[in-house]
Parts: structure tokens; C-alpha cells; sequence
């Protein structure tokens, strides 16, 4: 090859790099490892970290995935595809997306779905940004966001859109139902508000009123943006059926349609819409269409929004999303049904009224907020959460979210607790006894399992 | 192929995916419920088994074809790094489960973190943004949040070649920049003359890729790294050709400020058919203080997560947890597995491998868009002699690929040179392959000349013939819905 | 497609794979040592995963094709019970590891055994034997093992059914009997009378399957058991139909002493393109003492094993540890996810299946060989008019229903219905598939007579054309030499 | 569908079958569980068994397997395909196994290869009758098994072909030497032989004189099987070269190339054989051939040998073999290659011996054996074996086999161990230290450790 090329060594082909730059040997890299001696690191790390039993939801769900999903998904064809840009080469792709933006609009009761983008933080700043853009009646840039929007999403929102000059109001929620009083929204009759952010379930689990705040806002000219929770739909009312005339935008957390856990990511964000804002859609979206011969066949539409024709006029930045996931998801839904969703959903809530009771039976604990829930509930310690939750884990037993940070207003006491379906009766059980183990030594008696700060 | 929901049949399941027990939601109330079931499919396991693994094979991919799609690195991804990252104990791990739970974990991130940074040549590194394009962002807003820190509010330009990719234009807009497009010269690198008189006190920085995306090095990046610091404003590189100059030349020694990587492509995590990526930056230590979070900093034996309240002038974080930590897991098996020896060794076969084919396309008579260079780890040949002389073009050319057995090379990009493809084989493709693609590319030129109708008819033997992507747009059909098919 | 040798280059690995340090070999003396490296294939990791993921797309299998063949039972392998199967501790687990770190898997042996039993209305079962195969090798072997304890040695003959398959006169013979062919009956059923002519102190057994490979349940058993029986025999049951009739009757019941289970069939586990399977024995009371050892046994809460020196009259073991457990403990994943309720339905929904497709064929115009019987999980159709009247036979049908997108049923087996079809749905099909089947073979009949040379020179849309099996076996070609490609 | 049948109900389907023999409801089989429900047990079960460092080998071997083997073997279109009857819908799984054979009679020097047995005690078993059926210029049925071949095999071997009247001789090995002493078989000299088999290496790990024992075997019209352990053959003589002619028949465990541990299965077994003998081998071959179009294809061949052929006339009664085995060990083979097959099995070589060296320097114990050996060797400890190894068990350290029951002749203290590339030094240092330990708390002091009997 190199004579061919007409050049003595490789070393040559680099001869335009000047000389002074270039680097010597990568020394703070470690040497080569074989498969089987990073298969035995990894091995032990993982082990390191997955023995606990987990009762923290707060945004990533420990939901069961058919064995089938990721068998399928890791199958080279998908996996190790690219964007599907000749899309005659990736009708495996492309149809799967089709049938996913299909499937999404059918769980949302949207009309219209991309294929996706990072994770369901980034898909609201996307939202809201699309929302601003959309809004033709509204001149402002103000979006109401709900404090019982998950406050990372929030921080993620107001970083990504503020360098667009977009203004976020954070609206109050009620604190003895910890959800969005409509009442409360009163106070913006009037204001030109581009959009009203609904999340359902909220960040504690409690539903929201979701039907009076849409109404409220399209009576004053604000868009809906709904943020769900995609197997909570399998239960509730879709936001495309909210109040009179349904959002305007929904999007979400795509992970517990097949995800694992994994640390927080790969997860994804889906988005979906009225048809008439379609145009003002980030990310890719799929269309069926035909061939030369007239026979039906699926392809990257609407390019005229996505920066790669439109550059710097592009609805979004985003160009690789998170394909990978989209058709674990499609492939779960597929497997799950209309039914096999909903009761997943109701083993859901089920599982987490049952954790509830048990806990608030034990002395000093308590239920927040009175409202109903989803899979998710703020349960009120006696004592500071912090040293319980570490005492818990100690046990293996990851019993829930601290809110103290997020949420100080609720004080140091507050949890966010959540039992999915994968959660058993004797690991609820053994969460209980724990639990009242743990406040019982706590209360006075200083805590005996003392595991590192963290 | 039919649709998934043409397989559907009321009350078909798949029983055993789902509890078997009914929970009770009865005390739900009324108004908040869901009244008409989601029209899903409803189909046995088999039958989705059988559709999509069916479906799959419609693809090209790299575990089954040769995929020279420039500027998008798809070369092989090891099969091991998967199997790791997908360990249970990994796929189990709550994001928010607490630091006495996750140090295997974090001691992985945390390594890749400081591998990432001897790689590049930068101070620090933060792992979280999800894509390349998320990493422009976070790149371009530390560049902002810098000026902003010492009220330099005047500089609200990015400059942008013209030969750059379209994130970069898009990001530095969703950052609040206004965009400056910066000319190429004939040899591929950037008009310096050009950028001198843009350079001024609006100026708060410039994203470049070197390698640029014209598969050249730009020769003179040391003075354009000096112009632009003196006019105030910061480089940013994009990294997505970092392939090229693993081991051999460093964004950091370029001059470079700050710069995102695209895993999934340097470091071979899966493409998925569009994602999920990672897009790490990295920064001189003037960013520093602007990183994303979380990171994860390393306190004797232990690792700990630095957050908000650590990085108090963090631009914060971009995503809901630490990014796509799961392509993470498999960069950093795949940068083990590599290690010191490997990592120079990809740029050494990348480069081969293109200015191999560069070299043999140009004796079958195609035309080097810059004869003169050197190729990278790509280049591009241009067929505008050939969409002139014979009424063929670029997009005729690569779909005729696909009916050899060919992925198609990126086409029509980037939008100066025209009828261009711009091809990068990668340093895990072997010479054979290379000839083989040499050979048909010597019979797709001679059929433009002979039979030029099998161009524009193809592709011929595919699944589907051509696709009419303006009815796509026009037509829009973007869900299937019951009516359709009755 | 190209051979994985024709990628070989000397010296190209995949390095990843081995360990990277040599090992120090030099102590072996000289005479012991190879002296050329084997000639396997030398490639890159890349090179093997493009070229097995390729090569695999070649096959018709469950997961991308219906596969109506006849007496093999090819449902769906539920993609759970593989991944559970291959859970690392299960996978890392010794052979020989003591009881102590093997309770988890030898409680699901012994669950399974319990199951099995159930199933069969057998006394104890064993899970050593390999496959259908070896069961009838140990079931025949315990017949002769119980003949010999009782001094009773003059019973040197097997009887077997001119449908059986192949498998059962050859494992007689492997046990040193001799084999008589017992015929069939007008209507698919063993011929008593011919039966009642061969009984004698001669007979050690007869071997059957019911239902029959002739897709009929023989409605004489009780008779032609007690009758066995009366002349001194033992009832042998091949277990390879027992999907038809689970939880409907059980072999036990039926009169049976002992009888194997093809778990890669009625238990679902997959194929795999010619094996592994499990072929569990289970056996009436009076063989008991001779079942193959390893078995698990349950002792308190403890599960511990059995082996040559607990059972001194066993037949011994047939494999080098306890069979294929790996496939056992998809089997018994299998059976416990159908449960109690899920195990008749199999056989509910496999007959339903069956007896559709045999009836709406009839209605095609093709002929079934028993008219008058119900089909059970199988039947069989005969093409004999066709082949006499339109010159096609048997094998052109199944080849050209493979140009189709449908595997060809089980052709011309069993032997004595000429131009035979044995088509068995399984439950896991859809009416959809089986009407698309059904379509497909109304147009095969009617290209049988209006194009008969479509049929004759088919497959004409599969990877090859018809393979010349008479140079395969006359020009013996059974391995790549590096001659060969010149 | 009833109605297009004819009946009422699915009951109805089944009237053939006698009334009185129907069953009832099968009660000892516990009811149907979900597969997230089976998934929990059996990650239970499996963690139970799944945390032992293993120095056992003894016909199975811990070896790296690379990640891709399985993810390719387990591919639909590999793992669900039957036996490939009809030839043009399974160039997958021919091709593949056509491969196998020619990777196999490399790795054997050998002309021929099936396309697999079940596993390597029964290709034992199939190949001494396929040597007593091929021997034509012996009458008798007498077959040579040294006392050095496996004892399970030997067992297996026994039980199959005792029915049909083999005759097996047993070989006593060296006492010193652990081998098959050829001077043992003078004793044998004219006497009519139709096979000797020979181990390589041999159940203790020592490697036989196979040149020699070969050239006896040739010159008294025995024929050679060859049992050998495939990864060995990277670095020993292979069959095919022993002596001046080279073994006639070869067979063995194919479980070292790529299949996991799994409590003992699925393995698979192999049979490689001259030109001469193939019409006498057993199970599948495949053939080259071509297709109407002369283009190149596979096809099952041979089958006239076959049980479904020739039924009671078949060379055996095989039918389903051990393909998905066979498909991974192509894989696998591919993977390593000539050299990688050879790095493989210079690390085990290497790690028994460091192993073997760092024991015996514990006082008492020592290597029962003095001659050169593959990846095994017999140890000797100062007291029985048998306590010992519990004690180890219960540190999670399965230092070996117990040799006592098969060989009663070595004592109560002897051991059989092997260190494959994936022990560790860590590993094989913990195993001496914790050994050291127990051997001199059980210098006189009962075990403390006592686990329950095994
Ligand atoms: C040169 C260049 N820059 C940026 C990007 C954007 O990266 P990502 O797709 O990961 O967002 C790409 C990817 O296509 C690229 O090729
Ligand atoms: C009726 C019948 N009996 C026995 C067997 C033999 O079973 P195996 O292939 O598992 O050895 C089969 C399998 O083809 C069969 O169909």
C-alpha cells in the first residue's frame, strides 16, 4: 500500500502536520489490555455496584425488559448502523422509526412524533424552545415551569435556553397536595406567556390537574407543553385528550420503555406535536413514501429544519440522537401491547400504594402530600433523611431520593419514594422492617452502620 | 416489508412480558384517566422477534458492509466493549444511587476523564454531553460564559469555515452567537487573509476541525491559533476527526481552547442506526472553571461526583443525569483495550487506508478535490467532470454503490465542493476490502460512461428502488394510522 | 459467498483475543512439540464478525421464517429463557464443582425431573442423554439391562413400526438388538394383526411414537400395550410428539415403560442449526433401578447427586458430566413459564393449527394421506396424482415454496406414504402465516400444472439454485485446502 | 378456524384419544410465572452457584471465550435453524460447518471431520466402534483403553459399546510416570487388536510417547485413536503426524473452543479420520458441491450412512449433534487463529507450571507425576484430599479434583489441578496461601471450616 501511495513509511503520510506540534508517546495512558483482562476489571467494578435493591424512581424507573428487546437491538444490522442516510440501505432503520413515531403518537394521543433526542431533559429544553418559536400569538419569551418539574430538568432547561434569551418562571406548588394549584395561575391572566409547562406525573409522583391548567393557558394564548411519563399514560389521560383542545407539545423521559438503569444514560427524549407545528419540530423525523416503482418505503423527512441543510437557520443543533434506544423501545412496546403497558402501569402503582401503607404504619412516618400518585411518593421520615437513607444502603437497600436539596422547603425529613413492578413484597417487606429498625436506633442513638460520607 | 401493526390482531399478547397479577387502580380518579387504550400492536413474542430481526437485515451496517461515510468514522466496534458495558451490575446502578454504591463505576469515568485529557493535550474534561453536538454546545457556552466572566459582552461572533459541519453554525446559535462564515483557499485550509479582516473585538471565538472536514490538515492552525487569541477570541476544535491525529498531534499543542469528541466515533462506541453518542470536552485551563457537570474527582482511593454546588461557574448540566454513561462504559473498555501502543496505531491505518484509496481513485481516473495534499483519514474526489460530460451525479453514483454491496460515501458534503463525495474507509477495514470497493468504483465509472440509466435507476437490487423524498415532504405520511390500510 | 479462508492473510489477528504475553513453552521436549502452526484462518475481529453475520443471514430459521417441518417441531425459543440460561453463574459453573456451590442449579434439575415426570405420568425421569438419540439409546438399553437381570436373554428383538423414524431401529441395533418392522394400517394405526404374528419370547420391546409420524394418535394403544406386555415386552415411547399432546394424555397412562423427551422440541429450545438438545428418559416403576446416572435428588433442603455408586444397577452414564444442562435449563425456564395452565394449550393450539391447515388444504385440491382421521399436531399430505400426472414431485413443491419465503415441511419421510409432505404449524404460528401459507401453496399447485418447470428448477430466488447432491457425494469436497483455490 | 375444521370446540380435536385415558389437570407442575418472575429466581439460583475461583479442569476448561462468539452464535438465523435438510435455505449453517471440518482437520493434521458428536466421552464411544467396524484386518472386537484415559469416558464408553460386544482391555499406566509405559505393550504383541486409543495429553495432564505407541499399534494392524485436547494441539504433535503413519481415527471435547463451563454441557464432540475410514464415520458430514447454475454451494453428504437413511444399517444412531457448539467454535477459531490458539495455550501451559511450582513449595506437597505435562498436573498433599478441598470451597477456592475415587491406587491425597490463562497470579498466589493455611490447621487440628458433606 505504501508504494502504491508512494511513500516510504506511514510516518510519511503525516508530513504535513508541522513537526513542532507533534506529541510524543501518550504516557498517562495505561498499557494495552487483552479482552480478557478488561473483562476482568469491568467484571469487578460491576459487581462492585450492583447489589442493591432499588426504591428510588425520581426520573429512571427499574422496570423489567424482555429478554427479546436487547437481543434484537444488539444485532449488528441495528447496532452498528449509522444514521440512516441512504435510505435505501436502511429501510431496517427507517421503518423501525416510522413504526416508533407511530406507536409514540398512539401512547401521547399527539399527532405527530421525531425520533428522538438525548434524554427527556434536554427534550423539554428542546420543547420550550420549539414552544417560543411556535407560539405566533405570543410576542414574549416567558415559559411558566412548574416547580414540581423535576429539578434537574429544570437546571437543564435554564441552562440550555438561556443563552437564547428565554425567560422561565418557576410557578409554586401547593404544599399540602405538592401539585400546581390552578389557582395560582391567577396571577398571570393577562401576561403574554409563550408556554405552560405541565409535568404529569409531577416530580412527587402527584397527578396534576392537567385538564384546567391546559384550558387556562390556551384561554390565554400559551401553548401546552406536557411532560409525561410514557407508561403512566397506559393509565392516564394522553395529553393529546387534555382539557378542551389537548397540548400543543409532549415530551418526556423515553427510559422506561426498555432502558436499563445504566447510570443514568443512554436513555431518550421523545417529542411530539400538533401537525401544524411540525415545522417547528428539532430532530429527525421519518416519512413514508414510495419508490421508483411505486412501492412503499420509509426516509428522512422535513431535512429543511435539521442543521445539516439548514445550519446556522436549524430548529436544534442535534444531529446523532439516540437511535439505539428508540428501537429498544419500539421493540418493548411491541412486545408489551396496549395491554401488557397497562399492566405494567397498574403493577406500578399498585406496588408503590402497598410500599406506602407499610411505611406510613411505621411511628413518625408519614405521607406528604395528599393528593393522588403514579408509582412515586414523598414520605416524611422523623428524623433527618440523610443518615436513615445511608443506614438503608448499608443494608443494600436504596430506600429512596433525599429532597433536602432540591426541595428545602420540605425540610431535611422529606423522600422520594417509588416501587415499579420489578419490586417483590418480601423486598418492600424487608424495606419496612429496615426502616424501622433504622429510626428506631436513630431515635436519639446515633446510627451503628456508619458507611463513608457521600 | 408490512408494518408491524399489520401483523396486529385484537387481544393477541405476549403473555409472559408483562405481570401476570392485575394491580388494583380503582382509587384512581376518574378525571385523570386514561379512557381509550394506546393503539399499539398487539402481537405474540414470536411475531416480534420475527419482524424485527427481519427487519434488521434490510440494513447495511458494519457488521455487514463496508461503510465509507466520511466524517462519520464507522469503523468496527469491538464486540467486547458491548458485553461489558452491559454487565448487569452496570445496567443495574440507579443514577442516583449513592457514591458508596458506585465507585466501579466512577473509577471508570473518572480514568476516561483523564485519558480523554492526555489525548487531547487539554487541563480537564467533563463526560456528560450527549453527542458531538451537545458538546459543541457546552463548548461554545463555556466560550461565552468566559467572556461573560470578565464582562467582555461585545463579542457576540463565531466564525465558522464554511467547510464545517452544520452543528457547528446550529450550536453556536443555540449558544445566542451570531454566525461568521470564514472562507476555504484552494488547497483546503482556511482563507487566513479572509479571517484577518473578520477578527476584531466582536469576536469571541472560532470552531475549526483539523483535519478539517476537506480531509486536509491545515498547515498554518499555529498562526491561526495566534491571531485569534490576539483579537481576544478562543478556538474551539471539533473533534469529530479526531480519528486522524490519535497519538500523532494534539488539539491542546495546536492551540486550541477547548474541543468536543465524538466517542462514537473515535472511540467506537455502536452508531445504533443514528445515536446514542457521547461528546466529551475538554478544556485548557482557562475553561476550566466553565465545565459541565457532574464530573468525577478522585479523593485519595475514593471518587466523588463534583456537581453544581462544587463548580459554582459550571455552565451546569445538560442532561438529566451524567450523560450517555453506558457509551462511556464502552470508550473506555475500547481505550484499555487499545491503550498506549494502540491509539497511535488508528490514526497510522486510518490515514493508509485513505491515502490508499485516494491514491488508486485518482489512477482509475476519478478527480482528487485537492490533488495536492495529502489525505487524512479522508478526503474527497469531486464528479462534477462527470455530472457535466456524462449527466450523472453524486447521488447517482452512490446509490449505484448500494447495489454492489457498497455503503455510499457522504455525499454532497462539504457544500463547496461541488458533486462531491467524501470518503473515509478506516483504519479496521483491510486492503482486500479496499480493492474490492477500487474495482467496482472502476466499473461504476465505466457504466456512467456506457449504460449511464443504471446509475440513475439505481439502486436496482436493494429492498426498495429509489425513494421520492420530495413526496415524503410533500405527502407528509409521518405515523401510521388504523385508516391506512383499509 | 466466499469462504472465511479466502480472507486469510499471514500474520493478520485479531489481538485482542489472546492473551498478550507468550507464555514460556520451551520445557517441552522437541518429540512432543507441533512443528507447523495450523492452518486456520488468520483475520481480524472485524473480518469474522462481518463475515458469520452475513453467512447467518443465508438461513431460513424460527426467528425469520415459518418452518412447517414435519416431526421437528420448530416453535418459538422464547428469547428469556436463553438469556437466563447463560447467566454468568450459571455458565462459570464446574462440571465437578462440589454440591456446595451448586444448590441453584441442581434445584432446577431436580424441579425439572418433578415436571417431567408430571408430564409423562412417569415414575423418575433422567436428564443426562444428549438428544432424542441417546434417550432411545438408554430407554432401549434399560429394557435389555431389565431383561438381563431377570435371566430372561432370549428376548433379542426390537419391533418397530415401518413409520418410526430412523433413529429408533438404530439405536435398537446400537443396544445389540435385532429390529422387526411391525406395518401400518389403512388408516395410519399400528397393524394389530401383524403385531399379534410377531409377539413372542423373542420380543423385548416395541418402540413407538403416538401420535404416530404419521400425524394420527393411534386409538388401539391400550390394546397393542397390553398385548406387549402379555407376550413379556416392554412399551417403548418416542417422545418426540409429545407437543401434540401435552396435558392431554399421558405416555404413562397409555401403558408406556419408559420413554425419551426431545426437549429442543416440546420444550422449546432452540435448534441451533442441528443442536444441542436434551433427551430426558422417565421410566415406570420396574425400570427405575436402571435410569443413566448423573440425577439430582432432594434431601431436606438440600439437593445432592447420584451416581454409579448410588445406583449400582443403573445403565451408567452416557456423557462425560450430566448431559446438556445449559438446554435444560432453557427447558425448564420454558416449562415454568407456561405453568400448569400454559402446558395443555401448547398442545390445544398446536392441534387447532394443524387440523386448519390440513383441512383448507384438502379444499386446495391436495390430498392428505389419512382423509379420515384427525390430524394431530401434524398430518401429512401425499403428491403422488401430482407426481404421476404432472411430472413434479415432492421435492420440487418444497423447493419451490422456499422460493416463497416458507421452509419446506419433512419430505418423503416417513417412508411408506410416497411423495409425502409431514407439515407441522406448531401453536406459535398465527392464522395470518398459515393463510399466507395456505395462498402460497394454492399458487404452487397451480404453477404445478401450468409451469411445471418453475418447480423443477427451483429455488430460484434463494442464494443458491438446487444444490447437486450427487457430485457431493461422489467429488467428496469435505474441507477448504489452500489448493483448492488455486 | 373451528368453523373452517368443523368443530365446535378445540376439545373436540382431540376425540380420537380414548376418553378414559385423558388426563386431569397436572397439579405437581406449579403455576405459570411471568418471565421477569423466572428471571429473579434464576438470578438467584445462578449467584448461588457462580462465585468460585476454579482450578478444576479435568475435561473442562475455563478459557476466555471473546465476546463476539456468542453474540454471533446466538443470532436468530443461527440459533433457530433445524438441521440443514434442505440444503438452499441453510448455506448459513452449511458453509459454516463446512468450515469447521476444514478448521478441525487442521488443527488434527487429520483428512476429514464430522460435524460434531455430543460430546467428547461419547465421540470416544463412537469412535471405537467405528474403529472395529473399519478395521478390516482385525476379527476381533478388542479395543485398548489405557487407564489414563478419562475415567467418565471410559465409563461412557463402556456403557454404549459394551451392548454390541466390544471388548475393552484397560492399559495400566506408569506409576512414576503417569503415561502409558510402551513396554506394557509387549505383552500384547500378535495378539489381534483392533484399536489402541491413546490420550494426548492424558487424564493426568502428562503428555504420552504417541510416535511410539503408535508405530506399535500400526505394526500389529491396531488402528490409533487419538483423544486429544484441541487447544493442546496448538503446541503438541498433532494426530495426524504421530508416528510414521499418524493416527487413523481422532476425536475429543471441543468444549475448550468456546463453549462455557455450564455444568458440563452443552460441549460438543469432534471425529476427524482418514480419506480411507469416512464412510464408516458417524453423524453429519458436509460436502462442497454446486448448484444448477455451477455456482458453488453446501449440502449434507454421505448420508446413506445415515439413520434416517439407512435406519438399522446407520454407522450410529446420531441425528440432532451439538451444531450451535460448533457454530461458536468456528467462531471462536476464527477469532484466534493459528497464533492466538497457540498464545492460549502457552498461557496455560505457563500458569500450571508457575502454579505447580509455587505449591510444591508448600512442605509435604508435591507433584505426583515426573513427566512433562499440557495444563494439568496430579499434586500430592501431606493429608487427604478430601478436607482439604472443602476447606478451600468454603474460601471460594476449587483448588482441584479428588482422585481418590477414580484411583484408588494414587491414595487418599491426590489431586488433579489446572491453571488456564484465566487464572490470575493474584489467583493462583490466594490458592497457595489459603492452602498453606488449611494444611497446617489440618496438621493434626480438625478443619474449622466445615461445610456441610459433599
Ligand atoms: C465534523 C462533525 N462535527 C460534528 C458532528 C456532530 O456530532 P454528533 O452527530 O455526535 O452530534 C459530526 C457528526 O456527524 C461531524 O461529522
Ligand atoms: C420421531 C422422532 N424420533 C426421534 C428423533 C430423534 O431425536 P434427536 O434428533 O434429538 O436425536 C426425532 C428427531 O428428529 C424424531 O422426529
Amino acid at each position: 500500500m505504501l508504494q502504491a501511495i508512494g511513500v516510504g513509511t506511514v510516518e510519511q503520510l503525516f508530513d504535513e502536520i508541522p513537526a513542532d506540534l507533534r506529541c510524543g508517546e501518550l504516557n498517562a495512558i495505561p498499557k494495552a489490555m487483552s479482552e480478557m483482562e478488561i473483562g476482568r476489571l469491568m467484571d469487578t467494578r460491576a459487581r462492585q455496584d450492583g447489589a442493591a435493591v432499588c426504591f428510588i424512581g425520581a426520573g429512571a424507573y427499574d422496570h423489567h425488559i424482555p429478554a427479546a428487546v436487547w437481543q434484537l437491538a444488539t444485532r449488528g444490522e441495528f447496532y452498528t448502523a449509522y444514521t440512516p442516510y441512504q435510505a435505501e440501505a436502511s429501510q431496517g432503520t427507517l421503518q423501525l422509526l416510522y413504526e416508533y413515531q407511530s406507536m409514540m403518537t398512539a401512547v401521547t394521543a399527539m399527532d405527530v412524533s421525531n425520533a428522538s433526542l438525548y434524554d427527556g431533559a434536554s427534550a423539554l429544553a428542546e420543547a420550550v424552545l420549539m414552544a417560543v418559536r411556535a407560539n405566533r400569538k405570543s410576542r414574549s419569551r416567558r415559559v411558566l415551569v412548574p416547580r414540581t418539574v423535576h429539578p434537574h430538568y429544570r437546571r437543564v432547561v435554564r441552562n440550555i435556553v438561556h443563552n437564547q434569551g428565554v425567560e422561565l418562571v418557576e410557578l409554586p406548588f401547593d404544599s399540602t397536595g405538592g401539585h400546581i394549584d390552578p389557582e395560582t395561575l391567577a396571577a398571570f391572566a393577562g401576561e403574554d406567556i409563550a408556554a405552560l409547562v405541565i409535568p404529569q406525573p409531577n416530580f412527587f409522583g402527584v397527578l396534576e390537574e392537567v385538564g384546567l391548567l391546559t384550558d387556562w393557558a390556551h384561554a390565554n394564548k400559551a401553548l401546552i407543553i406536557a411532560l409525561v411519563n410514557p407508561v403512566a399514560l397506559a393509565l392516564l389521560s394522553p395529553p393529546g385528550e387534555w382539557g378542551e383542545q389537548g397540548a400543543d407539545i409532549c415530551c418526556g423521559e423515553g427510559q422506561p420503555l426498555g432502558a436499563p438503569l445504566s447510570s443514568g444514560g443512554p436513555y431518550f427524549g421523545f417529542l411530539c406535536c400538533r401537525q401544524t407545528l411540525v415545522r417547528q419540530m428539532p430532530g429527525r423525523i421519518i416519512g413514508g413514501t414510495l419508490d421508483l416503482d411505486g412501492k412503499p418505503g420509509y426516509t428522512l423527512t422535513l431535512q429543511a429544519r435539521e442543521q445539516h441543510i439548514r445550519r446556522s437557520k436549524a430548529t436544534s443543533n442535534i444531529c446523532t440522537n439516540q437511535g439505539l434506544m428508540v428501537t429498544a423501545a419500539t421493540i418493548h412496546m411491541a412486545l408489551l401491547g396496549p395491554e401488557g403497558l397497562e399492566r405494567v402501569a397498574a403493577a406500578c402503582y399498585d406496588n408503590t400504594a402497598w410500599l406506602v401503607e407499610s411505611l406510613i404504619r411505621l411511628h413518625g412516618v408519614e405521607s406528604r402530600f395528599d393528593r393522588p400518585v403514579f408509582h412515586e411518593r414523598v414520605i416524611q421520615l422523623p428524623v433527618a433523611a440523610k443518615g436513615v437513607l445511608r443506614a438503608l444502603a448499608a443494608h443494600n437497600l436504596l430506600a429512596g431520593l433525599d429532597l433536602s436539596r432540591d426541595y428545602p422547603e420540605l425540610g431535611d425529613n422529606c423522600i422520594l419514594t417509588c416501587a415499579t413492578e420489578r419490586r417483590t413484597r418480601e423486598e418492600m417487606e424487608s424495606l419496612t422492617t429496615k426502616l424501622e429498625r433504622v429510626l428506631s436506633l436513630q431515635g436519639g442513638v446515633p446510627c451503628q452502620l456508619q458507611p463513608k460520607e457521600w | 416489508m408490512s408494518l408491524i401493526y399489520q401483523h396486529s390482531r385484537p387481544g393477541r399478547r405476549a403473555p409472559g412480558q408483562a405481570p401476570l397479577a392485575k394491580g388494583d387502580t380503582t382509587a384512581i380518579p376518574e378525571r385523570f384517566r386514561r379512557r381509550v387504550r394506546a393503539a399499539l400492536p398487539e402481537l405474540s413474542e414470536m411475531q416480534v422477534v420475527r419482524h424485527y430481526t427481519r427487519l434488521s437485515q434490510k440494513n447495511f451496517s458494519i457488521d455487514t458492509h463496508f461503510y465509507p461515510l466520511g466524517s462519520c468514522t464507522m469503523k468496527y466496534n469491538p464486540r467486547g466493549a458491548n458485553q461489558l458495558a452491559m454487565l448487569p451490575g452496570f445496567l443495574a446502578r440507579h443514577p442516583e444511587a449513592p457514591e458508596t454504591h458506585s465507585q466501579g463505576f466512577m473509577a471508570c469515568m473518572y480514568e476516561l476523564q483523564e485519558m480523554l485529557k492526555e489525548v487531547t493535550g487539554m487541563q480537564a474534561v467533563s463526560l456528560s454531553p450527549a453527542a458531538g453536538a451537545q458538546g459543541e454546545f457546552a463548548g461554545v457556552a463555556m466560550i461565552r460564559a468566559y467572556h461573560e466572566s470578565r464582562g467582555d459582552e461585545a463579542r457576540r461572533e463565531i466564525l465558522v469555515p464554511d467547510a464545517a459541519h452544520g452543528t457547528n453554525p446550529a450550536s453556536a446559535v443555540m449558544c445566542g452567537y451570531q454566525v461568521r462564515e470564514i472562507p476555504t483557499d484552494a488547497n483546503g485550509d482556511v482563507d487566513v487573509t479572509a479571517l484577518k479582516t473578520v477578527l476584531g473585538p466582536r469576536t469571541a471565538g472560532i470552531m475549526l476541525t483539523n483535519p478539517s472536514t476537506l480531509g486536509v490538515f491545515d498547515r498554518r492552525i499555529r498562526e491561526i491559533a495566534n491571531r485569534v487569541h490576539e483579537a481576544g477570541g478562543l478556538l474551539y476544535y471539533d473533534g469529530a476527526n479526531l480519528n486522524a491525529i490519535l497519538g500523532k498531534v494534539r488539539p491542546g499543542d495546536m492551540g486550541f481552547d477547548v474541543i468536543h469528541m465524538n466517542l462514537h466515533k473515535t472511540f467506537s462506541t455502536p452508531h445504533g442506526g443514528g445515536g446514542p453518542g457521547a461528546g466529551p470536552v475538554g478544556v485548557s485551563a482557562r475553561l476550566q472553571p466553565y465545565l459541565p457537570v457532574p464530573m468525577v474527582d478522585r479523593d485519595g482511593d475514593d471518587y466523588r461526583w463534583l456537581s453544581e454546588s462544587d463548580c459554582p461557574e459550571s455552565i451546569g448540566r445538560l442532561s438529566a443525569f451524567a450523560g450517555n454513561a453506558g457509551v462511556l462504559l464502552r470508550a473506555y473498555v475500547y481505550a484499555r483495550m487499545l491503550g498506549r501502543e494502540g491509539i497511535p496505531r488508528v490514526a497510522e491505518y486510518a490515514t493508509l487506508n485513505a491515502n490508499y484509496l485516494l491514491e488508486r481513485l485518482q489512477e482509475l481516473g476519478y478527480e482528487a478535490a485537492y490533488p495536492e495534499r495529502r489525505a487524512t483519514h479522508e478526503f474527497i474526489i469531486t464528479l462534477r467532470r462527470q455530472a457535466r460530460e456524462l449527466g450523472v451525479n453524486t447521488m447517482d453514483f452512490a446509490k449505484r454503490l448500494l447495489d454492489y454491496g457498497f455503503h455510499a460515501p457522504t455525499t454532497y458534503f462539504p457544500l463547496l465542493v461541488p458533486e462531491c463525495l467524501l470518503i473515509e474507509p478506516t483504519e479496521t477495514e483491510d486492503k482486500e476490502t479496499l480493492d474490492a470497493f477500487l474495482e467496482v468504483m472502476g466499473k461504476i465509472l465505466e457504466e456512467a460512461k456506457t449504460e449511464p440509466e443504471l446509475l440513475k435507476g439505481a439502486p436496482h437490487a436493494l429492498p426498495v428502488r429509489r425513494l421520492d423524498d420530495v413526496r415524503a415532504a410533500r405527502e407528509l405520511d409521518l405515523a401510521w394510522s388504523p385508516s391506512r390500510d383499509g
